[in-house]
């Protein structure tokens, strides 16, 4: 038998892959047998209402998209008696993921979820492109992250994931100080900020003008960045960015990452997660390997 | 463009669509939405009218019979019928695809079918043959006639309106026409709908890409066209 | 008659396609109309021989490639005896793209090779991520990048391209730095640090373990970088990454590129830059725009 | 895979290669190298042997009668023959298809081949009666019936340079067997060339991807090897 569990803090997973945020909800039901899933991740969780970003919020570029969603929510309290109860029945643990826009923000929503039974742990989008001015994330600075993870440490004692942005100079600086504050995992990463102009119409193909590249497009880059941050820090890394089959996975996993998030792929093939698992699960067996946690970081480098 | 759709077992109403897979080109991975154009229950057969536009519509057409498709779909909600009465019909371009599949429904159960069908040249006009072949009648105008004008449409349908017994009046494609038809139903309490487009990626409800402002009462509220619509009632559209 | 005709500083370029460095030579000649060009731009040459990196130096990715050539190099004197005559028969004017391991190296280079007639213009490649460990680079801090044109300004004439890295946090920042030490131009940018692992060997792809990614998947990266580099200098930029067609080279001019600069495509399709010139004049024939310069920038973001 | 070229008006030298545009398939953009398998200057038919190993390959099994591809080549250096005297060929498996067309080349010459050939199995075995049939003489070795140890190969090696008047010994595709003819062409003071594989990008000299080291008499060198290459004097050959 093989073993595809894994431990992202004192969480344990019966598998590594998992949605990615904002790419996954209950709609997928009939499509997807979500308790195959390693865990649920909703869409990320703002404190108050927001109504989103400016339409075109998509449009799709050469092996990828750009999203600008912009995280349209509506709040807290909507999400603790709506959206937590509909996951419930589910087997996956539920990773909620929160969007804050202010330190003391972030401090509110982990406070606020630390009481949920039904959150395993906390996914802190430091990092969406999507919701300051011109792509600014509180994951581009290494004090702010510092900061902010310790002030949401202090109020949770739910493992935190950090989810950094891809948009910066040096990830190592960005992952130690999230472990510095406190995270218990890292997600590598977010989307890439980027733009695309329709050459007829001159315009942006997205209202917001920039928005977030996610797709196998980005998946090189978000390789490289894994292995940085598994350079840098002890803590389990979630590979996201890229991700359209198992092969993808296991390269994110030699890679340094623990775990896996699937977002693009889903909106190509509602069950790709499915497929996915099933297809590390072959790669395994192939390679005569027990347990997944024996591949993890395990490029040969010599 | 016709499928077999044998494995479906859910109805399919007008207006409802279907999210395409067009290809598997790698460098196009997302799903084009297009609406049901014909779905006939008994044979299990699926048609689309499209338009083609970029590389997904392109990559549509280079398949052959007995190639596969991967849909998912029927997607959102579709038109609703009035109790009684005429429908007129407002489309522009290929907004007529989803009209169609409501002229069709609504002739089954033999309620009256008027069509006004708008587009740039006489050579643009789509399917005229068969909607009149379901006993709909159609009024063509034109760009290139100059019949197309909101005030030339507006009489047309002043007219169509206070002649044939309208209760209900729909349209897609153009929100020029959009606005027109809003302040018809308006103006002679008519029953409308109106068909949106909005540029989409999972087409199921999650991903909050396809966003549009819709008025409920006296407040503008933010929905999903792939689940909330693609059909809106008419007074609750936003249109500039 | 449409005018293709730009300008970068004091240079008058006939047409905005140049060859990006490291993908072009002169054994291209009898594949390609070099006369055709823009400008000619050989290989980054570094101020003494080296070696280069590991094999393989190359790999696919998808819609791209990672390189790593690590600029193999006979050194400056070998560039100006060998390599500057090669181009001497050809009217297009020669940017010398010059690669040092320090701010003293890049300012040696540019004083041998300010007293070159062959050589029309200079572009820094502060940014290469293959030469220092870990895909470090010059172009990674607004301090440096600063010193290094102060230094360089001081020893020649010649209109000095700064060609960035993608690899930053804020190319803003690196862009202001860059103009304030006296670059009269930028190159909007060199490669992405990126990594792929075969899953089968567990081996990195690359023997250098990363390298740069370039080609298509970058394009609405580099668009990006582009208007955010132009919105926040006056200075003209040549577009570099993922160039495949005319209608690319068209976007990237739209977000604030004066010129571009093709590499991958040139693997893919030698003859690409002539064609691309081709689709940009046809493009805008059929716009009815008489000069190219009225296109830069000319994003609509109403 | 068999190719008209009439628009090709270079010689065309065995160990040359040709760099490949295998599909336009978005997704894998570079070319592939492929030796010349043969090449006839009179009908202008140019034919590779490819073993299908990734996406390249594989596209290019998909080609049907009719199909173009797009080729750049000549490229590289390709084999020199002795001035008289026999050749020893020595490949191990898809490394046969370019000494294959240096094998037809001497025979078109007259001159003696011999050619031992090394695979996994016999099925693997490439050729082997094409070969024969131009008059080489192949002797086959295989890992499955233990005869291809690099003892084996040189202990036959030996024999033939011994028995039947070797002048020049060439290789491809192992460089344990690259190894062997080194000290072969050493020992027995033979002509000997190799022919070597980089991953590349231009394939016409321009990027350097393509570097391998190469030993000019007590120095190193890097070159590249669709350059100054594929095909190496032995001597220079760096081999781990
Ligand atoms: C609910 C709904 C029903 C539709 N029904 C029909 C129909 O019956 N017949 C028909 O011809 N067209 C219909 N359309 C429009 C159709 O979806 C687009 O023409 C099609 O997606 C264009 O794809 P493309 O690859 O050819 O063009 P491209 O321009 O290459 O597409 C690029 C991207 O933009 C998206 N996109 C481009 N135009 C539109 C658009 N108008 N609406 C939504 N997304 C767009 C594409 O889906 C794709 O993701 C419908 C749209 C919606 C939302
Ligand atoms: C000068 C030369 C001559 C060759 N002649 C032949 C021949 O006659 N017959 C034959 O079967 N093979 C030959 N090869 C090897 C052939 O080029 C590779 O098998 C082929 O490129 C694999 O492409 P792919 O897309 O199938 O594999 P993939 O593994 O998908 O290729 C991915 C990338 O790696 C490169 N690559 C992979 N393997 C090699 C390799 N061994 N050498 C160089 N690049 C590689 C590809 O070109 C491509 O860029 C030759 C190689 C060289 C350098
Ligand atoms: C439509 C869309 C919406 C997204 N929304 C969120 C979000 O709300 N919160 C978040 O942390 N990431 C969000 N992301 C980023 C994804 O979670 C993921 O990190 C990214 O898409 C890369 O993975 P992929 O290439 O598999 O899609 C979103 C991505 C997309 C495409
Ligand atoms: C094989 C290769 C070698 C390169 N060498 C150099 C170099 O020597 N100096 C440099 O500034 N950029 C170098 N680059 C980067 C290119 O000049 C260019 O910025 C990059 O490839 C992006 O453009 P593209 O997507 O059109 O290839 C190299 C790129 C490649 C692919
Ligand atoms: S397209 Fe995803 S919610 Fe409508
Ligand atoms: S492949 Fe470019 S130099 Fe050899």
């Amino acid at each position: 038998m093989t073993d595809l569990s894994v431990r992202i803090g004192s969480l344990t997973l019966k598998n590594p892959v998992m949605p990615a945020s904002g790419t996954f909800g209950p709609e997928l039901a009939p499509l997807l047998d979500i308790n195959l899933l390693g865990a649920i991740v909703p869409k990320s969780i703002t404190l108050s209402a927001r109504g989103g970003n400016q339409t075109p919020r998509v449009c799709e570029t050469d092996g990828g998209m750009i999203n600008s969603i912009g995280i349209q929510s509506k709040g807290i309290e909507q999400y603790i008696t709506h959206i937590l109860p509909v996951y419930q029945d589910y087997d996956p643990p539920l990773i909620a993921s929160i969007s804050g826009e202010s330190i003391v923000e972030f401090e509110l929503l982990a406070a606020r979820l630390d009481k949920q039974p039904g959150v395993a742990a906390l996914e802190l989008n430091i990092s969406c492109p999507n919701l300051r001015d011109n792509g600014q994330a509180f994951g581009m600075s290494a004090e702010t992250t510092d900061e902010l993870l310790r002030t949401v440490r202090k109020v949770t004692g739910k493992p935190l994931i950090a989810k950094l942005t891809p948009n910066v100079t040096r990830i190592q600086d960005i992952a130690e100080a999230a472990e510095r504050g406190g995270a218990d995992a890292l997600t590598v990463a977010n989307t890439f900020l980027a733009m695309a102009i329709d050459t007829e119409t001159r315009k942006p193909r997205i209202g917001n003008i920039m928005g977030g590249l996610s797709g196998a497009a980005v998946k090189p880059l978000i390789v490289r960045l894994i292995y940085q941050a598994h350079q840098a820090t002890d803590l389990p890394i979630i590979g996201s960015g890229g991700i359209m089959n198992g092969q993808d996975a296991i390269e994110m996993i030699l890679a340094g990452a623990t775990a896996v998030q699937i977002g693009t792929a889903t909106f190509v093939q509602p069950n790709a997660m499915n497929i996915i698992t099933d297809e590390i699960t072959d790669y395994l067996e192939r390679h005569h390997i027990d347990q997944i946690t024996d591949l993890i970081g395990q490029v040969d480098v010599s | 463009m016709t499928l077999d759709v044998s494995a479906l077992d859910r109805p399919v109403q007008p207006g409802q669509f279907f999210h395409i897979r067009c290809s598997d080109n790698w460098k196009h991975p997302l799903r084009r939405p297009l609406s049901v154009y014909n779905y006939d229950h008994e044979s299990h057969c699926l048609e689309f009218l499209y338009l083609v536009k970029g590389n997904g519509t392109q990559q549509m057409t280079l398949m052959r019979k007995g190639d596969t498709l991967s849909l998912l779909g029927p997607l959102g909600h579709g038109f609703t019928l009035p109790d009684q009465g005429a429908l007129l019909l407002i489309a522009r371009g290929v907004g007529v695809a989803t009209l169609h599949a409501l002229a069709r429904q609504a002739r089954s159960e033999n309620m009256e079918v008027h069509v006004i069908m708008s587009a740039r040249t006489p050579g643009d006009l789509l399917t005229v043959d068969t909607l009149s072949r379901l006993g709909a009648t159609v009024y063509t105008v034109t760009d290139q006639e100059g019949t197309s004008s909101v005030e030339s449409v507006r009489a047309l349908s002043e007219t169509l309106i206070c002649e044939e017994g309208i209760s209900a009046i729909y349209t897609c494609g153009s929100s020029r026409l959009g606005k027109l038809v809003q302040e018809l139903a308006e103006t002679y309490h008519l029953k409308g709908e109106l068909a949106t487009e909005a540029h989409m990626a999972c087409g199921i409800g999650d991903c909050y890409a396809c966003a549009c402002t819709i008025r409920k009462g006296n407040q503008l509220k933010t929905v999903r066209v792939c689940t909330e619509g693609p059909v809106f009632p008419i007074s609750q559209a936003v249109l500039q």
